[in-house]
């Protein structure tokens, strides 16, 4: 049984009279102790589904349709006691700017030692050495003094720590880190990966990454989810995806990576930027950047199928595996 | 108090019978403040100070009568009536004889006797306010305990009129300590001993004032009921009147004409008005516009002024429109002048005198010193409009605009004047004799008209003490100032009071705004 | 913290002085002292005598010299009305005004956060549209006019509450004439210190529900959130502390306004308080008065924002002290 | 919001206006401020044409019709919104003083825009010393009220031009004390945007270029800080028509004979409670609604616009 499965979640924004949809028809599922990277640009619509999970969404974002169940207990039908329940206990997140996740007026201490009260009942000297404990495990020195200390205080990686060790107190079977790494600087980059991958693995821990760098997803993920523009549009094995993108956008990822360009060769960027919400195209989202693109792309929504590779929602790659033609797929590569 | 009390007792439940005492005590204490009759009342001022000599000043004649006694003092109905001196006869020309009432005591218990009314008399003329008035009395002198004579340096017409200013001070109590301070603290600007029915318990300048009746008051027969006054200077006209509405306070001066309807109006409140001698008027200056030298000009501004339609609409009525300065009660009025109002011949005349295109003028009045001025000088500035004079009008608070007005500022000056002395001559004196810095003649003549006529005139009524021969020599000033257009006159003010209905203010009031507080009566409910 | 006091204290000094100047540089031209005080009757050459008595008639850097040199001793000139030192006839009036002041500034706490919150966490309840509308009215709406609506409504109609004055006071040790402990006085503080409440109230409900809205949209509450804390504790402890930041600091910029306020509401409700005795030195020419109410509001105001800035420092960890301030 | 909202919304320059433009419409409340203030503002510029009297004309001021009430409850068709205690017919008065009141108020705030953006640049750009001095003013200026500066301005230019000449440049005096009096919110704000922007790179871009710091203070940066200044202009606006009512009110604005909407409150105060309520009433509601108007505007603009402001 899956641990976490969504399905047909489709998210939409009340703004200015319209309903506008953030995510369509939305489906994943997490195993217990599955690391999924879930990437794309931003405004694909990455974090309002980290954030949909736990029912997290901001007014005037509103889940309109589709399920979130965790243990089969549908999320998005949970009353607010049940919810503060899942949250943290049961599924934490991780933000993606440390500087401001933390309250800058209270101190560490304080916000580690709510987050054990507000779901286990023990004393605040027990929730303490908990926390203390929490703290030298995502290997902060001298945690008893930084018990005490304001956010402020801290550099950015180590405030990470902290959000880390938060997000451990309560020893969550999900974790959502939404772009854990992005405010930070390189070195620390690394080091905040290599964390959360030692804790994912030690307390078999689920992770669902969020991330726009595919640098980082291979590092972690065992799999990954792409999306664009609200709707997922492949889903794989993270290696099997780096090796041979299917669809067009993730081509267009990839190749835009620095370490994915031949040397000598210019860096692929793709061409334009995600549509806003409100001026979403037709039929493929993607067409208008997509070199491939046909008629067909530009007045119908591709559906899944599954490539071998990954499953993928591109009518080019449904035409090829239609086609089986497989010295055009070498060609391609 | 009560409710303090109670709570003491609940805190502290241990300690009941002190405190059950304490309430005793304070029952009683209660029960006696409830039989006694209070006045609250708010004024527009409070006096500056507890010495009577300080200042000459509404505030302070207020206080006066509070807690002093005048020799003698104005009735609603213009006599004199006897207070302190009980009766008093001429023995020379100069000379005249007061006979004081006896066995009256000073609040400190002192004897009230000749030598506290020649001692004031004395203090008196060293007070900058009170010494010009006082400046013609050249002697005191005690005849026995209880006579005086009082003697002037040349003959006075006004004798008993400036006697009303003599309030008898204990002299025991406060010679020696006695100097008049203006700027600052004297013994007798915190200190008072008067024969008055009131004794000042408590004072907070600004503030308010605590008076009781005084249990040992001479006039016996005096039907005031009044026990205790608290007196609250309000200065803004709705808040005044919003307290005497809300119940808050039981008397209260003056009302603005604008709210005398809905007073009129409200339940279980009585308004109360006088005319007075009060005159408000215009002078165009002379030395600052050579237009205002032309008596054609003049005249055209007094016609152009419709002065009924001034008191109709913005005094509502409570004025009487004024074409001389005496009101009516005064010796030097003059039957027939009216005010007049004629545009059209207005406007001949200043076709006349050249100035048919018209010309502009600077004009400026108070703004919180008479009923309603800043209105009046509004409307006056839109009626010189329609005569082609165009009016920049300043109006300012009081404490700026008589500096401007020393100064003579403007072309056009607004004054109000009461008489101190009930008479004539005084409005003269002050308002339209030629300028004398030293006598202080002429001292708020803004028109720079100088007529050695009228001067001459102002001393001759001075010293005439025949009624009929003075009151011609006044009359024929205020006819010369009526054909020179000197001045544009505009109307004598009404005193207006307004009081709960169980007050009896009718019979205490007066045209001079110092009611007889001591002959208060309030009927209990 | 020694540092910032007595940057602080130099600054007190400094507005002070500055003040003192100003105030004597337009005191001649808010009238004629000897003019106030004398009869009208007075003749001009007497007038003139009492003026060159007074020092009126030296220059004006002789009189301040005269005046700076009594200044430090603690000499701020002697009030004409009141013919007591001025800094007594203030501090006199201050227990008044300061109280007037508290119970204004109690309404709003108690009033205008809770609404502000309100209106910032359930924006769509009836509640909190009208706390809104209301405080959009109520910035539009002059003091002196609810100040008159309210005479007009609870003295003069329906008589619950006296209409000017402060009725009746205790002394408490001696030191402080307080209306708070007697029921008359309570009774008398009720409209001034409404109306004086009505015009701070708005801007407070407008800006904690404006700073609640943005706190709770930020990251550490999403985080808060996230961690499945209750609501009240994430509203309570987490959003409100936040938001209370810019209310302290505004709150200490809105001093001034207070002040200004209780010039306006004291002169309405005859409160005799700092701001009548300032209105009424103004018209009875009280220049010693005068200098002397600038001179203290002048640092009064340094205090308030000391005070503000101590807070601030307080609640906000991020501040350190030293470094504040010029 | 913060978090989403740079997803949905592009940033893309040309576009934006007519985004905040579309989103305002669809606001009703804020489009009928809107058209209310579009109202005031051409009522004002036009009264001298929509005001039924001229009033200037020396026969304007006629006593003999003081306090008419308005013509749906006296009849009298002369007078729509009745006659104050001179006589005055009130719809024109209104009207003038309405312009008047605008007039002041903007032109308040275009001097507090000019200098709170000259201090804001300077304090913000040049940074160290000469910030921290001009913030303390600012900080000194803003604990001392307005009412508190303008009572001293206005008396010390009562003092440097006199009485009589005062009366006549009474407009621009207030004009000046209240533009005077307000700067500090425009510059912190101003100085607040320019250290955000200041950490971009355009900026660093065209210092390297070498153009001038007050070409790029001027060209670079002030472009974008112009939300936040919109939005405060609005509601200073109604500030500044407020102060100005108050100033009136304590006897420091305009004077009684070109009377702007405060000083017709103030003179009509004393009618409140008198019978002839409207001398008082009907400027009183014109104010109120201008300042709501104001202010709604400005609540408006605030959320589309989405400015970081300082907060006052």
């Amino acid at each position: 049984m899956n641990l976490l499965s969504v399905s047909n979640l489709n998210v939409n924004f009340h703004l200015k009279g319209q309903d506008l949809a953030a995510l369509i028809d939305v489906s994943f599922t997490l195993n217990r102790g599955e690391r999924v990277a879930i990437v794309g640009e931003s405004g694909a619509g990455k974090s309002v589904l980290g954030f949909s999970i736990v029912n997290l969404i901001d007014k005037p974002g509103y889940i309109k349709s589709g399920s979130i169940k965790l243990d089969n207990k549908e999320i998005t039908k949970m009353t607010r006691p049940q919810l503060q329940e899942v949250r943290g206990k049961r599924i934490a997140m991780i933000f993606q700017d440390p500087m401001m996740t933390l309250n800058p007026v209270l101190t560490i201490g304080a916000q580690l030692v709510e987050a054990i009260r507000s779901h286990t009942r023990i004393s605040f000297k027990d929730a303490k050495n908990i926390a203390i404990e929490k703290l030298h495990s995502v290997q902060i020195a001298s945690p008893e003094k930084r018990f005490h200390q304001y956010p402020h205080e801290l550099s950015g990686g180590m405030r990470q720590r902290v959000i880390i060790a938060t997000v451990l107190l309560l020893n969550p079977d999900i974790i959502i880190a939404d772009e854990p790494t992005t405010a930070l600087d390189v070195t620390i980059q690394a080091e905040i990966i290599q964390l959360l991958l030692d804790i994912c693995r030690n307390n078999s821990m689920a992770l669902l990454l969020i991330s726009h760098d595919l640098g980082v997803v291979s590092r972690i993920a065992e799999r990954t989810i792409v999306m664009y523009a609200g709707r997922v549009v492949e889903e794989g094995p993270t290696l099997e995806i780096i090796n041979d993108p299917q669809h067009p956008y993730t081509q267009g990822l990839l190749n835009a990576l620095p370490q994915m360009a031949l040397p000598g060769q210019r860096l692929n960027q793709i061409v334009g930027s995600m549509p806003p919400l409100n001026e979403r195209p037709t039929g493929c989202a993607f067409h208008p950047r997509c070199p491939y693109a046909t008629d067909q792309c530009r007045q119908q929504q591709p559906g899944f199928i599954n490539s071998g590779v990954s499953t993928v929602a591109c009518f080019m790659v449904e035409d090829m595996l239609t086609d089986t033609n497989s010295d055009y797929d070498e060609e391609i590569d | 108090m009560f409710i303090s009390v109670l709570d003491h007792l609940k805190i502290t439940p241990k300690r009941l019978f002190p405190s059950t005492a304490v309430l005793f005590i304070v029952t009683l204490f209660c029960c006696q403040t409830a039989s006694a009759v209070t006045l609250k009342m708010a004024f527009d001022a409070d006096p500056v100070s507890l010495d009577p000599h300080e200042q000459l000043s509404e505030g302070t004649l207020q206080f006066s009568h509070m807690v002093f006694d005048p020799l003698v003092r104005w009735k609603q109905n213009g006599q004199i009536e006897p207070r302190l001196a009980t009766h008093w006869q001429q023995i020379t020309p100069t000379t005249t004889r007061f006979f004081l009432r006896k066995n009256v005591r000073f609040q400190t218990g002192n004897q009230f006797t000749a030598e506290d009314v020649a001692y004031t008399i004395r203090r008196l003329k060293r007070s900058a306010d009170f010494r010009a008035m006082f400046d013609n009395i050249s002697s005191v002198i005690v005849i026995n305990k209880h006579t005086v004579d009082i003697r002037s340096s040349h003959t006075n017409p006004l004798l008993l009129n400036i006697m009303t200013y003599v309030f008898p001070m204990d002299k025991v109590f406060y010679q020696g300590r006695d100097q008049i301070v203006k700027f600052g603290n004297s013994f007798a600007s915190k200190h008072a001993s008067g024969t008055g029915p009131y004794i000042v318990k408590e004072r907070e300048p600004g503030v308010r004032m605590v008076l009781t009746r005084n249990k040992d008051y001479w006039d016996t027969k005096s039907k005031g009921n009044v026990d205790k006054i608290i007196l609250t200077p309000i200065k803004n006209d709705s808040t005044r009147l919003a307290a005497l509405l809300s119940g808050d306070v039981d008397f209260i001066s003056p009302v603005s004409p604008i709210d005398i309807e809905r007073t009129k109006n409200s339940k279980g409140v009585q308004i109360m008005t006088l005319p007075t001698g009060r005159i408000l008027l215009l002078h165009m200056n002379e030395k600052r516009r050579k237009e205002f030298r032309d008596v054609r000009v003049r005249r055209a501004i007094n016609l152009a002024i419709n002065q009924p339609l001034i008191v109709e609409k913005i005094l509502k009525g409570y004025a009487v429109p004024a074409g001389q300065l005496s009101a009516s009660k005064f010796l030097g009025h003059v039957k027939g002048l009216q005010p007049e109002h004629d545009v059209s011949k207005a406007l001949e005349l200043m076709k006349q005198a050249g100035y048919e295109k018209g010309f502009r003028i600077s004009m400026m009045a108070p703004n919180n010193r008479y009923m309603n001025d800043d209105k009046v000088a509004q409307a006056i500035a839109a009626m010189l409009g329609r005569i082609h004079i165009t009016v920049d009008l300043k109006t300012l608070p009081k404490a700026q605009y008589f500096q401007q007005y020393d100064e003579r500022a403007a072309d056009i000056m607004m004054l109000g004047w009461q008489s101190d002395t009930e008479d004539s001559n005084n409005l003269y004196e002050f308002i339209i004799a030629c300028q004398d810095a030293e006598s202080g003649l002429g001292a708020y003549n803004a028109s720079e008209y100088c007529a050695p006529s009228i001067n001459t005139d102002i001393k001759l009524a001075n010293r005439e003490t025949n009624p009929e021969k003075r009151a011609r020599i006044m009359q024929r000033i205020e006819v010369k100032l009526h054909d020179d257009a000197a001045i544009v006159p505009l109307y004598w003010q009404y005193n207006i009071w307004a009081a709960k209905n169980n007050l009896h203010i009718d019979r205490i009031v007066n045209d001079q705004n110092h009611p007889f507080l001591g002959d208060l009566v309030i009927d209990e409910k | 913290m020694f540092v910032f006091l007595l940057r602080r204290l130099v600054q007190a000094f400094v507005v002070m002085i500055i003040i003192s100047v100003i105030s004597f540089a337009i005191q001649n031209k808010l009238g004629d002292p000897v003019l106030q005080h004398v009869s009208m009757t007075v003749a001009p050459a007497e007038r003139a005598q009492i003026r060159q008595d007074l020092g009126l008639n030296d220059n004006l850097v002789v009189q301040y010299w005269r005046f700076a040199k009594k200044a430090i001793h603690g000499d701020l000139g002697t009030s004409y009305y009141y013919k007591e030192p001025v800094l007594d006839v203030i501090f006199k009036k201050l227990p008044a005004t300061f109280e007037l002041a508290f119970c204004a500034i109690v309404m709003v706490a108690f009033i205008a956060i809770p609404c502000g919150i309100l209106a910032a966490i359930k924006p769509k309840n009836i509640i909190s549209r009208l706390v809104v509308a209301l405080s959009t009215m109520g910035i539009s709406i002059p003091i002196f006019i609810v100040a008159i609506f309210l005479v007009y409504i609870f003295s003069i109609q329906l008589h619950l509450a006296p209409s000017f004055g402060r009725g009746q006071t205790t002394d408490v040790f001696g030191l402080w004439e307080s209306g708070l402990f007697s029921k008359d006085g309570l009774r008398h503080l009720m409209l001034p210190s409404i109306s004086l409440a009505f015009a701070l109230m708005p801007i407070f409900v407008r800006l904690i529900r404006a700073e609640m809205i943005e706190v709770l949209q930020s990251d550490y509450i999403r985080f808060a959130w996230s961690k499945g804390l209750n609501t009240r504790r994430i509203y309570f402890i987490h959003a409100l502390k936040n938001t209370m930041l810019p209310v302290i600091t505004v709150g200490g910029i809105q001093a001034g306004t207070l002040v200004a306020y209780t010039i306006l509401t004291e002169s309405i409700f005859q409160w005799p308080g700092m701001g009548f005795l300032f209105m009424d030195a103004v018209s009875r020419v009280d220049t010693p008065l005068i200098s002397a109410y600038l001179i203290v509001v002048g640092g009064i105001f340094v205090v308030t924002n000391t005070v503000v800035d101590l807070i601030y420092g307080l609640v906000n960890p991020t501040v350190k002290l030293a470094n504040h301030g010029l | 919001m913060r978090y989403f909202k740079k997803d949905i919304i592009t940033p893309a320059q040309s576009s934006r206006w007519s985004h905040i433009w579309a989103g305002f419409i669809g606001d009703k409340l804020a489009t009928l401020a809107l058209a209310i203030f579009v109202f005031y503002c051409l009522v004002a510029i036009f009264a001298p044409l929509l005001a039924p009297y001229n009033i200037n004309n020396p026969n304007f001021m006629d006593l003999e019709n003081a306090e008419i009430a308005p013509f749906w409850i006296s009849g009298d068709s002369r007078f729509l919104l009745g006659t104050d205690a001179q006589g005055r017919d009130m719809l024109s008065v209104i009207l003038y003083g309405t312009r008047l009141s605008l007039t002041i108020g903007v032109c308040a705030v275009l001097i507090q825009t000019a200098l709170g953006i000259c201090i804001g640049l300077i304090s913000g750009y040049l940074g160290g010393r000469t910030d921290n001095f001009l913030m303390r003013c600012a900080d000194i200026q803003l604990s001392l009220s307005t009412m508190m500066v303008a009572i001293v301005f206005l008396a010390i230019f009562q003092a440097m031009f006199g009485m009589a000449m005062y009366q006549q440049l009474a407009m621009l005096m207030l004009i000046l004390v209240i533009g005077l009096a307000e700067w500090p919110l425009f510059a912190r704000t101003i100085r607040a945007s320019v250290l955000a922007e200041k950490q971009k790179e355009y900026v660093d871009a065209a210092r390297i270029m070498g153009i001038s710091p007050k070409r790029i203070m001027f060209k670079h940066i002030l472009p974008n800080t112009l939300t936040p200044v919109l939005v405060i202009f609005t509601v200073q606006i109604s500030n500044a028509i407020v102060a100005e009512a108050a100033l009136s009110f304590l006897g420091l604005g305009m004077p009684a004979n070109d009377p702007s909407l405060g000083a017709l409150i103030s003179v009509g105060f004393s009618y409140m409670f008198s019978g002839s309520w409207w001398i008082c009433v009907i400027p009183s509601v014109t104010l109120i609604i201008l300042i709501l108007v104001m202010n709604m505007l400005g609540d408006g603009l605030r959320d589309h616009l989405n400015p970081k402001t300082y907060k006052d």
